[in-house]
């Protein structure tokens, strides 16, 4: 029988070793019971093993895990009142829906199981479907099963491992508001593991970054995406242009950088510690192209021409060669105002306060996830 | 008859190394009101009706020993292979009498694994045949009394021969008109015994030459693509369907494969043919001698005899038999192959004791033959 | 010719469907003979005798239920002993698999009457008397091979996520196991099992070695009936058992298609 | 019993998890493994090893043997009885190519185009398992015989140049010798085929049913013609079911000897029968203990080798 | 062996009935060749029925398709000059990645099979697994390789039939630029099927919208986004706001509209034939939220209150609910500006040109996918 121990889930110098590799490195997390948090990072960074360490199905090699003060490190899967929803979903073939959702209800033999289930059901909008087997279901339908076979029994804590990375793009969106309807309906911890950028920023209350069994930034999704702390953060959450720039100066809590010979600004107070060479970190939507006639003073502006325009639908994608040989991303939303024409030369600018800084010693290219190297 | 003559030739049942006596269990008869028997297929009277047997229920009405009658006994070698261990580890085989071929007797009285018969008990026995009161195989008829006997000969299908008989040994052997459709007997004593008559020896008394004389001649024809393939008793169903054109074959089969295919031709050859018989023992350990020792009796009673004879078609072991069934079913008594007149027994002859070391050493060679 | 290119899997499969049913057709026939002799080889006319007196011949209709019995029994505990092997060999890495593969597969390898006879010897040595006992073990034994073998392949298969999903649920060791393993493995012990049952009941050579006067099973007794002519009620045995083979499955499947079907 | 399953196949893994896994728990296999292996062990292994022993021994049955490490009976049982063991391989090769010849298309007609038949038609395949092997062997007495079922058939229906030109294929091909299709090469290996298919056609259902049908079409989509698809991939890909239907054919119909008998002549003989009769007629326990090893022996190196080359790992 | 048939592909009333389901109904189509076409609609709304007919792996019930004038309708899938990109990639699992792609080249005899398999590799930068196997490479990687299989073929027509479904987000942009680079490279006709609205957008010459098995509308992208002709055509690309409006006058190309009481303009070009109802169409990122100073004149202004803010990282969304119930949906590209709080009164306005006019009989849930329609 799970013991009930709502509260925050902590994680203490968690390990785990497979024979010489190291998957998860030494972390510490705390979740606040009832916040919806996403473990965000690349392909094979630990994510799925912090989960797994989280649900009992892998052993820590070191660091302990607790749920609302009580240590549940050494307890089996089935004493954790911990649910998971699995990356592909895991439902149980033989069974019908109904019979799926209420696993976990019966086994800890709660006698109103049929109602409580069928009540997950309705929760998720397929109690229509409870006599079909799994099989019999779309990709979607079979998400969201597996999504009520975990909620029905209320846990302290929900894991989901990237439970919409099935999905098409329109589902997923529609399953990302369903997910959050759930949550905040139930009230329940849930641990998100994604790595589409965009799906952590519009549902988690906080973000972790991860990257290769460590965790990089802790923060929520404005925090995060605005003033990343990596160049690794920068490009994994979103994409942004990354300057080399050398601090020139500072004054007045400003400080003056060299940018290939371009004099530009950025508030002192977003400089890393150490030397005087950083990246100064952009992003496309923050960067605007200035027709002649307006007005640039105060903005960090950039001379270059226009290489590649793309239209997205809701906005329209620049990139925007540089003297120096690198080209700038550029985003503009299509509210109906004329544009840049391919080829042609733009000046572009920003607000300094909209840039931010960071340590030079970093790889520029870090979490931008290169084809060769996924 | 001259069948009758005993062969005296061989070594008898003694071999080179002396009789075992085998061991006796505590006789349960008394207590235990059944007998275990153990018979070959189709080997006893049946209702064709209620699929009862009669004379085995009669038997259990007169004595009120009901009788354990198990038809596992479908070849010599191969309920031998299975009762051996039994018997070698000295071990009670579930059985109190069996139904074995002479040759085989003989090797089973060799190794001490059959009892003596308690003649008190078997007052009838006197009613065996003359000619079978002396043995080769079992000298005096101490351990054994036949059940039911018969010839080996040469049996056709017209309808394959294209309507040819076949008489002789050599024509079924050598005649192109049966190439390749000629199956002969896995039992060493028939098919040997048959082929060394016809070339004019005495199966009493051939020397290891003559055996494997009579061994060549079967290579021959074997390599000439003459003979098909050795069988047991499934040779019946090739020979009705024709299939098989001509081949050795026992006395009662044929007469019952007739009743469905009258066409079918039998012959005892010239030469001479093999006579057989199967003998009732009791093997060592037996736990209800007693009760074994009275369904023999029982069963030496000349109209009981005359029952079973009437319906399996073999060469009635009882004397009185044929008297008794002249009056019920004159078609049956009249039958050369059920009850041979003197003329035919005359060419019926029993295959020699062998010693145990001869034993080895033919089989081998004629297994060489029959698997090679 | 592109009709005949299209359905020439069809035509092949039921051909060969033809190939396997074609001496079951002639059992079946010569069920309704009424043979003139004792010998049922030549068709002489229709009858429906030995299906009115099915156990008529002394002896038959209890080998026959021997044979279930021996076939039910050997079967199932091959089956269990059977997967558990099939697990070990299908789910661990262990010290001595190969050896284990080696065991599993020289039994299929082994002349029937090596196996037979030797066992017997054994038998003897050990003291057991033959008759069923002695033929369950045998039987269990190489029907072993048979189901590890079609097991295994169906363990193997098996996705470990759905067993890690029941701990999830707050299914123990054992519940986990009964409510999900099993359930998925179950096919794969189905085929297995009916595969071992067919072995067991059509089995002669080692039966024969290891059986006593009290033990005569089905294929004991045709072998025997066979040596002079089967009886018709042989035929008639041999097709209810293949019918009956059939008709099982059939009403499995109607029934299942009937829930199904009340529950949509 | 589903439509999806009796898998009689060494799989490809199908998840990540399939392959075999340490655990926690060492003891767990071996406790797994015990009653089953103790089973084999104690009625298996040990009677092979005193077998093993009786191979090395020299005497007679009445006699007794005794154990005098006679490496000889192996050379001469292998001398003498050569012929037979290599006609053994040669039938039970050639009956295993046929059951896999007409097994496939069976499966795949199983397997995808059966509908809703599919549980029927795969209970057909083993259901003659339940009429005994004996009668449906003789049957083929009654269907090949001279004026058998075929002839009749044929006959009846004005084809009998079928069966003529039939049989005029099998003499040139040395399956028949004159005119008899029955107790022939032709026969026995027709009976072999006929009681293994139902060990093919399992496995290869089994893995056939998995089969991508998409790979199919992508073949189909790069040029490949319905031939090469077959070819390239269905066959490759079926080559797990295909190594575990052989195998299953293959071994048991080494030994069999009960076709030979029943449906073959003396030309046909088999090891089986030969060991049959060492062990039951001439009573050399020796030899027909050291030809079983023989045939063992060989059984498992031809099955090594086969499974090394088919590229599946396990054996069986 | 394939025959060369350059030139346009042509589908001529092609209609695919299954029984008595029409999948594809009487489709006329014209693919220049060298274009890349994008097939966009609806899971089962028959793209690819379509696609499969075009490669010859389903047969139209009725209708012709022919490539350069040449009828192809009636040869076999490998005498076409054809090749398909399937959704799961269809690699052959026992050949390793270059015999993959060399498969084709090998049926059609080609020698130097070696060097242009080899070559196409290079172009998806994979010739360092060319002898892995498909099962040891990443899903990304795997598209790539069921790519290189496909293009080497250098067929007359490329199906891609949603090549990049089952990747992520991050995978998916880059595959997306890879492909168009590929297909310029190489020059062939890309017919590429999606339901992703903004994968179309981005990479398509023409883009046909499918709905039951009907082609809705086919233009390029820009014409088919700003001036959507159905209702399904504007939910299904993109968010759309639709407002219930009655015509009230039209005098000088402009025509007075009343929008739930409120007066607006659209220009008189865009009304739809018909009565007087319409859906007043506008796009949530051409909608400006106005400050209080700004001038308004000009525009359609809506006031209303807001009641969701997510960020989405380059932009963020909020839901602005009408005195009438409804809400609408406004996009704000994140460009470092100050935006609107939760639970404040906002003005919002949009340029009449910006918005778009429909028939009103028509459903306007059409093509927005509501979870219980998939
Ligand atoms: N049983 C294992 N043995 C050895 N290495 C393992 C094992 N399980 C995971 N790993 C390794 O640990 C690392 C982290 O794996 P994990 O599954 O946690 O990644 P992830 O972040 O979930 O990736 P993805 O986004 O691809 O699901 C990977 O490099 C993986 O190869
Ligand atoms: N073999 C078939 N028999 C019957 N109906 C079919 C068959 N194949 C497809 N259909 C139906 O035709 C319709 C169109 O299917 P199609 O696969 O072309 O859709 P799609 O647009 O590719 O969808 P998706 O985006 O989900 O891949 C569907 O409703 C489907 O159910
Ligand atoms: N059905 C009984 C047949 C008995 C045959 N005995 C054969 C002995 C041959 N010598
Ligand atoms: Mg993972
Ligand atoms: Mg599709």
């Amino acid at each position: 029988m799970a013991e009930r121990a709502s509260g925050d889930l902590v994680l203490t110098g968690v390990t785990r070793t497979y024979e010489t590799f190291t998957a998860v490195d030494n972390i510490d997390l705390t979740i606040p019971q009832g916040s919806f948090f996403a473990l965000l990072g690349p392909s094979g960074c630990g994510k799925t093993t912090t989960l797994r360490m989280v649900a009992g199905l892998e052993q820590p090699t070191a660091g302990t895990i607790s749920i609302g003060g009580q240590d549940i490190t050494a307890t089996k899967p089935y004493q954790r009142n911990v649910n998971t929803v699995f990356q592909n979903y895991a439902l149980f073939p033989h069974l019908d829906i109904l019979e799926n959702v209420a696993f976990g209800l019966k086994r800890r033999g709660v006698s109103n199981w049929r109602v409580q289930a069928m009540e997950a059901l309705e929760l998720v909008e397929l109690a229509h479907v409870a006599k079909k087997k799994p099989t019999q279901l779309s990709g979607g339908m079979q998400q969201r099963v597996a999504l009520a076979r975990a909620v029905v029994n209320r846990p302290d804590v929900l894991l989901l491992d990237e439970p919409l990375g099935a999905l098409d793009l329109k589902l997923r969106r529609q399953m990302q508001i369903e997910l959050k309807r759930i949550q905040s309906e139930v009230g329940l911890t849930f641990v998100h593991v994604t790595h589409d950028q965009e799906e952590a920023m519009t549902m988690a209350d906080t973000i972790a970054v991860m990257n290769g069994g460590r965790l990089q930034q802790v923060g929520d999704p404005g925090t995060l995406y605005e003033k990343p702390e990596s160049t690794f953060a920068a490009n994994f959450l979103g994409q942004s242009n990354l300057l080399r720039a050398t601090v020139s100066g500072v004054s007045q809590g400003v400080a003056s950088l060299d940018v290939h010979g371009v004099a530009m600004t950025v508030p002192a107070a977003s400089l890393p510690d150490g030397g005087k060479e950083l990246w100064l970190g952009i992003r496309p939507e923050k960067v605007r192209i200035i027709s002649d006639s307006a007005d640039a003073t105060g903005l960090n502006t950039l001379k270059g021409e226009v290489t590649d325009v793309s239209f997205l639908g809701v906005a329209t994608q620049y990139l925007v060669a540089m003297p120096w040989g690198r080209e700038l991303t550029v985003v503009q939303q299509n509210d109906g105002m004329p544009r840049a024409q391919l080829g042609s030369n733009v000046t572009l600018g920003w607000v300094p306060e909209n840039s931010f800084a960071l340590d030079a010693s970093q790889d520029a290219d870090a979490g931008a996830e290169h084809i060769e190297d996924e | 008859g001259s069948a009758g003559k005993n062969p005296t030739t061989g070594p008898g049942g003694s071999g080179t190394a002396p009789a075992k006596t085998a061991a006796a269990a505590q006789d349960m008869s008394d207590t235990e009101k059944v007998v275990n028997w153990s018979n070959w297929p189709a080997y006893i009277d049946v209702d064709d009706k209620t699929k009862a047997r009669p004379s085995l229920d009669e038997f259990t009405k007169q004595t009120g020993i009901k009788v354990n009658y198990t038809e596992d006994y479908n070849d010599n070698d191969e309920f031998y292979a299975k009762v051996r261990p039994l018997l070698e580890a000295g071990s009670d085989t579930g059985r109190d009498v069996w139904v074995s071929t002479d040759w085989m007797v003989a090797r089973l009285i060799r190794l001490g694994y059959v009892q003596k018969l308690d003649m008190a008990n078997i007052p009838n026995h006197v009613n065996l045949q003359d000619s079978l009161t002396q043995v080769s195989f079992d000298p005096g008829r101490v351990h054994s009394l036949p059940w039911q006997s018969g010839f080996a000969g040469i049996a056709y299908n017209p309808k394959a021969t294209g309507g040819k008989k076949v008489e002789s040994v050599d024509q079924l052997l050598t005649d192109p008109a049966l190439k390749g459709k000629v199956t002969l007997l896995t039992e060493m004593r028939d098919t040997v015994g048959l082929v060394l008559m016809a070339m004019g020896k005495k199966i009493e008394s051939f020397t290891d030459a003559d055996f494997d004389a009579a061994i060549a001649e079967l290579q021959k024809a074997k390599d000439a693509g003459q003979i098909k393939g050795f069988t047991g008793n499934d040779y019946t169903k090739p020979l009705a369907s024709g299939d098989t054109a001509a081949c050795f074959a026992w006395t009662g089969d044929v007469v019952q494969l007739r009743a469905d295919n009258p066409d079918l031709g039998y012959v005892l050859p010239q030469t001479g043919c093999t006579l057989w018989s199967d003998n009732f023992v009791i093997p060592a350990l037996a736990k209800h001698k007693k009760n074994a020792e009275r369904l023999i009796n029982y069963y030496y009673d000349p109209k009981v005899m005359a029952q079973v004879v009437d319906y399996v078609n073999y060469i009635s072991v009882v004397k009185g038999a044929q008297e008794i069934l002249t009056k019920q079913d004159s078609e049956v008594a009249k039958n050369q192959l059920i009850f041979p007149s003197a003329d035919t027994l005359s060419r019926a002859h029993v295959f020699r004791g062998l010693t145990a070391a001869e034993e080895t050493k033919y089989n081998k060679k004629f297994q060489a033959l029959v698997t090679g | 010719m592109s009709w005949l290119r299209r359905n020439l899997v069809i035509i092949i499969g039921v051909l060969v469907m033809l190939y396997i049913l074609l001496p079951n057709l002639v059992v079946i026939a010569y069920s309704f003979n009424k043979p003139a002799g004792r010998y049922n080889y030549e068709w002489t006319q229709f009858s429906l005798d030995a299906w009115t007196n099915p156990c008529g011949v002394p002896g038959v209709c209890q080998s026959v239920g021997l044979s279930l019995q021996i076939g039910l029994i050997a079967s199932l505990t091959a089956a269990v002993l059977g997967t558990m092997v099939a697990f070990a060999l299908g789910r661990y890495k262990f010290r001595g698999r190969a050896g284990t593969n080696l065991l599993i597969f020289l039994p299929m390898a082994t002349p029937e009457v090596v196996m037979g006879s030797s066992l017997l010897t054994l038998f003897i040595a050990m003291g057991i008397p033959t008759g069923r006992t002695t033929i369950l073990i045998a039987h269990i034994m190489f029907c072993l091979s048979f189901v590890v073998v079609t097991v295994k392949a169906r363990v193997a298969s098996l996705d470990p996520r759905l067993e890690q999903a029941a701990a999830d649920l707050y299914a123990n060791e054992v519940q986990t196991f009964l409510k999900v393993t099993l359930p998925l493995v179950a096919p794969g012990i189905a085929a297995g099992t009916l595969l071992a049952f067919s072995l067991s009941f059509d089995d002669y050579i080692i039966t024969n070695f290891n059986a006593s006067p009290e033990s005569v099973t089905f294929p004991m007794y045709v072998w025997g009936a066979a040596q002079r002519g089967t009886p018709v009620q042989i035929n008639v045995i041999g097709t209810v058992m293949f019918l009956g083979a059939l008709v099982i499955v059939l009403a499995g499947q109607l029934l299942g298609r009937r829930r199904n079907r009340q529950v949509a | 019993m589903s439509a999806t399953t009796l898998p009689v196949t060494p799989t490809q893994p199908t998840t990540a998890g399939a392959k075999p896994r340490r655990r926690r728990g060492a003891r767990v296999p071996y406790l797994l493994l015990l009653p089953g292996l103790l089973w084999l062990v104690v009625f298996f292994v040990v009677p092979m090893l005193s077998l093993a022993s009786q191979s090395l021994q020299t005497g007679d049955v009445d006699n007794g043997y005794t154990l005098t490490w006679n490496f000889a009976t192996y050379a001469d049982a292998l001398s003498t009885y050569w012929p037979q063991m290599v006609r053994s391989l040669v039938y039970a090769g050639v009956a295993t190519l046929a059951t896999l010849a007409l097994g496939y298309p069976l499966a795949w007609f199983i397997a995808h185009r059966s509908g809703r038949y599919k549980n029927f038609l795969l209970v057909l395949v083993i259901a003659p398992f339940f009429t005994s092997f004996l009668i449906r062997t003789l049957a083929w007495q009654t269907i090949l015989g001279d004026s058998g079922l075929l002839y009749q058939v044929t006959h009846a229906t004005g084809t009998e140049f079928l069966l003529t030109g039939f049989k005029d294929v099998l003499r040139t091909l040395g399956l028949i010798n004159n005119d008899q299709l029955l107790f022939s090469p032709f026969a026995v290996i027709c009976g072999l085929t006929y009681n293994f298919l139902p060990f093919m056609v399992l496995p290869l259902y089994s893995n056939l049913e998995r089969l991508d049908h998409r790979l199919v079409e992508a073949a189909g989509d790069l040029y490949a013609s319905p031939f090469q698809a077959f070819r390239r991939v269905i066959w490759p890909l079926s080559l797990p079911g295909v190594v575990a239907g052989t195998l299953l054919t293959f071994i048991p119909a080494t030994g069999d000897y009960i076709n030979s008998v029943l449906l073959g002549s003396t030309r046909t003989v088999m090891i089986g029968q030969v060991i049959d009769a060492q062990f039951l007629r001439v009573l050399d326990y020796p030899t027909a203990a050291a030809l079983s090893f023989i045939l063992m022996l060989l059984i498992v190196a031809l099955v090594i080798t086969y499974v090394r080359r088919a590229g599946t790992e396990e054996l069986v």
